[in-house]
């Protein structure tokens, strides 16, 4: 084991074989049993064939990255040996059907057909990587019944079986491999991905309605809270296209219900004018964009941070918005849960800027404190709001007392058109100026509240990593691994991305003494903002967009390049 | 008492002689003859001439863009059922920008009522073919005549079982002011397209025009009989059928939903033991 | 001669199983049996399993984006009215995201092909409710089952005088076979909804499902007969019948425009004399 | 007159007066007499009523902007004298009925009810402007024969007659009013709005399929082109909407047709998808956004210059655009057609950002030389292309070959998808990176073609002021009244926005004193551009967002404040 936090494992098979299956009873047992873990999940965009991965990085300190470098392989098909043999570590072992392993002294070959029918073929791949790593047979086959159990029992049954058959075999047959660390305390953990983070937070936060149009990778969003939509009293709702998800939301929102949509850029687009309706309505709405690569269909299930630009300025108009871009489960969670809260306080489009990598990386994160976290909402009867009531008030905040409509004597009018104090639309050159000054300085509520970016390290470093969302758990090994190398190596990642409060991170920009700028997509967009923002230019950039997520050694190599 | 006052008058931006004007004054009558107030109404319009009238009622407003009524109010009244949702746009606006909106709406059946303006134009843009514009009809945009074979909402709507589908006339107010009167009492997706003359931008279906052809269906006329409601549907040219074309009882949207129990979700308070039972279940 | 080979073969991305490779055998055999070269035929998709097919064998192709390939295809064939443009994809696609364009290329009647794989689910996006999706199915997405009633293409296109509509099932080949090349044979909007058995997402509508309900309309049913049509259209349930279901010979769109004369845009020459002439009507 | 350029004319009252008619035909006098305009269209969002002004500034010298203070104030309603009374110079002239005057010596009170009946009020108005400004009679009943000839005689007739009496009036009755200088050489112009000259570049560049969506201020490049579509052979289609219109173009264009959309920002925001699809897909595309005030629906028939950022941004994923931004009708047509050769050239999609202000602008332009300009358009059939054709081939430039499907025997595939050079699908990441690489190679032709901006004025002056589009004309008059205070002052005009090529202007920022950036939004959003770009900081900003066009009083009194 070379990798610094532990060990890395990677599953590979085509769609079907029931990977990712393995890969989440896998990663299950290993929280369950107190490890840490990064999933990272490449697949394609089709529901059967074809190559897919499932790799988790694994080990007793908590983890924020994946790597590349792999410990075990788990092959349920020849393919992943030839396309992933290279990335084996030396002293890593390949778990594959014995037919296929030929004489490789770092081949685990199981002998599929003797221990059971070729469906049960990844629960035996399951076991024997289990077995290897030295994870306890029980916490695994607690793990199997808690997938199976609900389905069918004879079905757990058999697998149960292949899983005890494989432990049997590999304690026999196979050969040593280093197990995981015991941990003494496993913690109170849970497994979740970001999007189900954001889902879990959207719904701590007071989230009453979602209208979606299914779109990789933001849809386990819609279905996660699609599964609790009844027991919480929440509505969702799957609408004809993106453009109805989104004033459906809006609509809903107008009338009380804090409001949700998700999709990826290609369904945003189809949001853009909604965008402008939430902004000119001053209606609360969270946008979640989880990024693919574009443009166009582009590669559906992999992963890009391309769409900041495009998000930044979706929208005719000119009109406030914030950006938050998670870069943990964690801040996925909060994040969230800040958005709902900025939405309905500043009346308007906040975003959610997550990717694929993110979305489906499973990690393990201490419980929530849900009881102690507050809901937001609007009042439905505020006092003191004379007749007649004005939606869009002026006041020197910019920000008008809201009411929901049917639920008081007030009559409660929004309108897309440039508008009165009353909401009735005009035409009135004086009043339209007012109305853009009242919604611009909604701008300096957001700066007041906008999140500081985290910085980590000594003070003026040789090197600052600088980036944003979810390449941060990346950013910050890569540094570590720099710092040890003797580089003194700073690191800033932005969780919000929009507004930007200069003075938050001016000096530490300055005060290094190179900066480099590390981002998923071609341009450096975020490098390109910073600059129009602070003037301040960052000329060396890493880089990436064929799809995958930057990990450390691929920022370590580019730097080296 | 809910009397004409209560709704207010308002000057307007339409041009005189608009058929708009005898509309706005139906809906206001009909919401009397319902008795509702303007606190438990919600208006939801787009953009055109037709979807400036909610502004000149009182009541709750929400105008939005241009084609997208139907979702925002979809929207509006899945969060609060108690509210009496109303959609007042023209033709571009449900029928051409909105019309995936439109076939949408009528398959859910949710609870409200959609009042189109249909003046068989562009009215505020100036004179372009609408989806109902008659094929061959020449306009500025359309100078060799309008190629498209005009759209037929209430074929379609029949077609789709719709649970009201009704047409009146501008021309005709107090067979229109029953007509939206039913239409919002109609539990489900009402539709009532009104025919209205446009007397800028439409010289060819003017008010002498459809005078000359309505008719209202005869008392006999049954509209629970979806075959005869398919061919009245399709009735147009020399004499055009008003009235209401199609009923049904379909179910409504959110009797399905039990979380909508005509109850508004802002006045659901959180379970925050379920919401902990939720994240215990991702251990 | 064109034969099957000229379509050539090449590996999918589809499941074992899927109604998808039967359909793309109909649609190569119905281009042989029209002995249409791969290089006058241009086949526009969406984005969806069914949106693959194109790739699937030899033509010009433009793959666009989900739910758009009727506008994409409009605008080809406006371009060059020589090309034979099949449009193909799924129900989500064409009845759901594109919507509206379903609506709009009934009313144009331009003349092209629409295979819709309908197998009444989102299959690409892993099993979330289609519009054709039965109300009261269960998915992920729709844990309570499906709220919507389904939209019924056929009843919708029927209403709207569709030139050209008709059902197949993958599942009975030859007659898919020989419904696809008449619908590229008929002059205007040709619309082929195709049940196709899901057998990844879609457990309720399986292949036995749809056989063991699925009928051919009898020798001596007539698709001329616009009422008789319209009920058949709406016969769904317990029997489904397949063939074409309605038939007219409106005329077609482009026949409007005498710029369009079968001729490509781009071999038209420029005529400057024209447009000095234009220059000058601003003087 | 105070105005340096000329004399300003202001025609009000409601809309449906007829104000629009005879403010044309009086422009179209003007013109034909060889006076130079600047025609300014403030109206509202309805068709009869409210409040509608037609400006028409004219001279004997060519003007490129608007200007407030007006010289002769023609009143067809009462509501005009109390709205624009105060603006009207010293020695200014009201025209108005008799009734409104009043005993003030600056009104001109007509007797409309005695010299005809009320339809003829606007003609009676332009006779007697036209006579006050000296403009010759036949001139005038010609222009008014090319109008109303081909409706009906005797409805010309009335207005004949109408406009000899109120010559025949004014010569009598009316105050003495100064008269236009004379045109010796009256040239050979034409009047043409910012829209017409749209147009009128698009078909003069091959222009072959148009389709659209209705919209303020857009519609009228429609209408233009619809008006002669049957006599060119050009397909002009109106789309069910904007989604409709921008997928039917990109259809048309990939079937060899040179193909536009026009549309202004709300409805712009429904194209976004099909901007990143025909990057993706390599397919040629002109898109026109005539800006109007957002957001959502905002001022519908108001000016504003507030869409640059989202024009520049829109789409999801990366890929090069151009934006070009014309200042002048002789732009609108030229860029036009530079938009048409670079779109057909680097295949992909190029913006003409205009806005209502332009596109209602009538101006006098000499003709343009047809005869000598050439078209464009893909070729039918290119020499050298092997089997099979890749329609994706990767090149040193990144651009492939482009074949038209169905006009050779080669099969043309395109796809929404990452691709491989012969456009089928792929999800291949070592493709997919090169292909990110081959698309964002285009930028670098696009630079290299690049207009560079336009600098008038000494080197190094004391105040710079920047511009983009449509402001041009306000800002060289500025200067030009600074320069004769005293002031030294340059300007810097951009009539293309991106990509931007900072060797082209960075030292002429840096080299002078002060910078001014001077947009019509509320943010300055090209100055933070130009920082993006270049690091250069511009924080004195001239902006407007009113609704209402940047004028030379307006920047100058901005500056003075
Ligand atoms: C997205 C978008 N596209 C286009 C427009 C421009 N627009 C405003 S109203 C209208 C048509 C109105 O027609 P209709 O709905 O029939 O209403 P009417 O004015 O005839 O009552 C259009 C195209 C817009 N506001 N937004
Ligand atoms: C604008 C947009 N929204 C959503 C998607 C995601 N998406 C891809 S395919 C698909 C559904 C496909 O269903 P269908 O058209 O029925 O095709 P099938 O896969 O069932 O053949 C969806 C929602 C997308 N690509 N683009
Ligand atoms: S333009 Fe037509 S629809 Fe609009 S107000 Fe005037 S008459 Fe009515
Ligand atoms: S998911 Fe369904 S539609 Fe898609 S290939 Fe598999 S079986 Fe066919
Ligand atoms: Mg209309
Ligand atoms: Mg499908």
């Amino acid at each position: 084991m070379t990798d610094p936090g532990g060990l890395n494992i990677l599953i590979g098979g085509e769609a079907g074989q029931g990977l990712v299956t393995i890969g989440q009873l896998l990663a299950k047992a290993l929280v369950r049993s107190g490890y840490f873990i990064v999933v990272t999940q490449g697949y394609q965009s089709r529901i059967r064939g074809g190559h897919n991965t499932f790799s988790i990085r694994t080990g007793p300190r908590e983890l924020s990255t994946p790597r590349e470098a792999v410990d075990l392989l788990i092959a349920l098909d020849r393919e992943t040996i030839s396309l992933h043999q290279g990335d084996l570590h030396s002293g890593g072992l390949i778990i594959t059907d014995l037919s296929w392993g030929g004489e490789r002294s770092d081949f685990v070959g199981v002998p599929f057909k003797e221990l059971g029918p070729v469906k049960l073929n990844n629960t035996l791949a399951l076991g024997v990587a289990g077995a290897l790593i030295g994870l306890p047979q029980d916490v695994l086959l607690n793990v199997l019944s808690g997938f199976f159990g609900k389905k069918n029992p004879s079905v757990l049954e058999e697998n149960r079986q292949a899983l005890t058959k494989a432990f049997q075999w590999t304690g026999n047959k196979a050969p040593v491999f280093p197990k995981l660390p015991r941990v003494s305390d496993p913690g109170k953990r849970v497994m979740m991905n970001g999007n189900e983070a954001i889902a879990l937070g959207a719904l701590s936060a007071g989230l009453k309605f979602f209208s979606f149009y299914p779109m990789t990778p933001a849809t386990s969003i819609a279905l996660s809270l699609a599964a609790q939509a009844e027991s919480l009293g929440v509505i969702v709702e799957q609408a004809e296209n993106e453009i109805g998800a989104v004033n459906m939301a809006i609509g809903a929102s107008f009338a009380g219900a804090p409001s949700m949509v998700a999709t990826s850029g290609g369904g945003f687009a189809l949001m853009v004018e909604g965008v402008s309706l939430s902004a000119m309505t001053e209606t609360p709405l969270v946008i979640v964009v989880a990024q693919r690569p574009g443009p166009a269909t582009g590669l559906p299930t992999r992963t890009e941070q391309a769409d900041l630009d495009f998000i930044l300025h979706a929208g005719h108009g000119e009109f406030p918005r914030a950006i938050f871009t998670p870069g943990t489960i964690e801040e996925c969670f909060y994040l969230t849960r800040q958005a709902f809260a900025l939405a309905e306080s500043f009346q308007g489009p906040v975003f959610i800027l997550t990717d694929q990598f993110l979305a489906d990386s499973y990690r393990a994160v201490s419980s929530f404190p849900i009881e102690d976290l507050p809901w937001v909402g609007p009042v439905s009867d505020p006092p003191n709001i004379s007749f007649p009531y004005q939606r869009y008030a002026l006041t020197e905040e910019g920000l008008s007392p809201r009411l929901i409509p049917g639920m008081t004597d007030h009559l409660v009018v929004a309108d897309s058109d440039e508008h009165t104090e009353d909401g009735h639309l005009t035409e009135d050159l004086a009043v339209r100026k007012k109305m853009v000054d009242k919604r611009m300085t909604k701008m300096e509520g957001l700066l007041r509240e906008a999140s500081m970016p985290e910085y980590r390290g000594e003070p003026n470093p040789d090197v600052l990593l600088m980036t944003w969302g979810s390449t941060k758990g990346a950013v910050l090994e890569a540094a570590a691994e720099l710092n040890k190398q003797g580089k003194r190596t700073g690191t800033l990642s932005f969780s919000q991305v929009w507004p930007l409060v200069a003075d938050h991170f001016s000096s530490i920009l300055e005060g290094a003494k190179e900066v480099v700028a590390v981002e998923g997509n071609a341009q450096g967009q975020f490098a390109r903002l910073i600059r129009r923002e602070t003037g301040f230019p960052i000329s060396r950039r890493v880089l990436r967009y064929d799809g995958l997520p930057i990990t450390p050694e691929y920022i370590l190599n580019s730097l080296k390049a | 008492m809910v009397s004409l006052e209560d709704f207010g008058s308002y000057e307007t931006a339409w041009c005189p002689g608009c058929g708009n004007f005898s509309i706005l004054q139906s809906v206001k009558q009909a919401l009397v003859d319902l008795q509702l107030k303007p606190q438990e109404l919600l208006f939801v319009s787009g953009i055109g001439q037709a979807a400036k009238a909610p502004h000149y009622l009182r009541a709750n407003v929400f105008n939005g863009l241009h084609g997208r009524s139907l979702p925002v109010a979809t929207g509006a009244k899945l969060a609060n059922p108690g509210l009496t949702v109303v959609v007042e746009s023209g033709d571009g606006c449900n029928y051409g920008e909105g019309g995936n909106h439109f076939l949408a709406a009528i398959r859910r059946n949710i609870d409200l009522t959609l009042l189109v303006h249909n003046n068989q134009i562009y009215g505020l843009t100036k004179g372009q073919a609408s989806p109902t514009t008659a094929a061959g009809q020449v306009t500025k945009a359309q100078p060799s005549g309008v190629a498209s074979d005009p759209f037929n909402p209430l074929a379609v709507a029949v077609a789709m079982k719709a649970g009201f589908v009704a047409r009146g006339f501008s021309g005709m107010p107090e067979h229109l002011t029953t007509l939206i009167g039913k239409a919002v009492r109609h539990k489900g997706f009402a539709l009532v397209d009104i025919l209205q003359p446009c007397v800028s931008f439409n010289k060819v279906n003017t008010s002498a025009w459809y005078k000359k052809r309505c008719y209202e269906l005869p008392a006999g006329y049954n509209p629970s009989d979806w075959a005869e409601a398919m061919k009245t549907s399709m009735e147009w040219g020399e004499r055009i059928p008003l009235g209401i074309i199609y009923e049904n009882n379909r179910p409504v949207y959110g009797d399905h939903f039990p979380q909508v129990k005509q109850k508004p979700l802002i006045a659901m308070k959180p379970d925050q033991e379920q919401l902990i039972r939720i994240m215990n279940s991702y251990a």
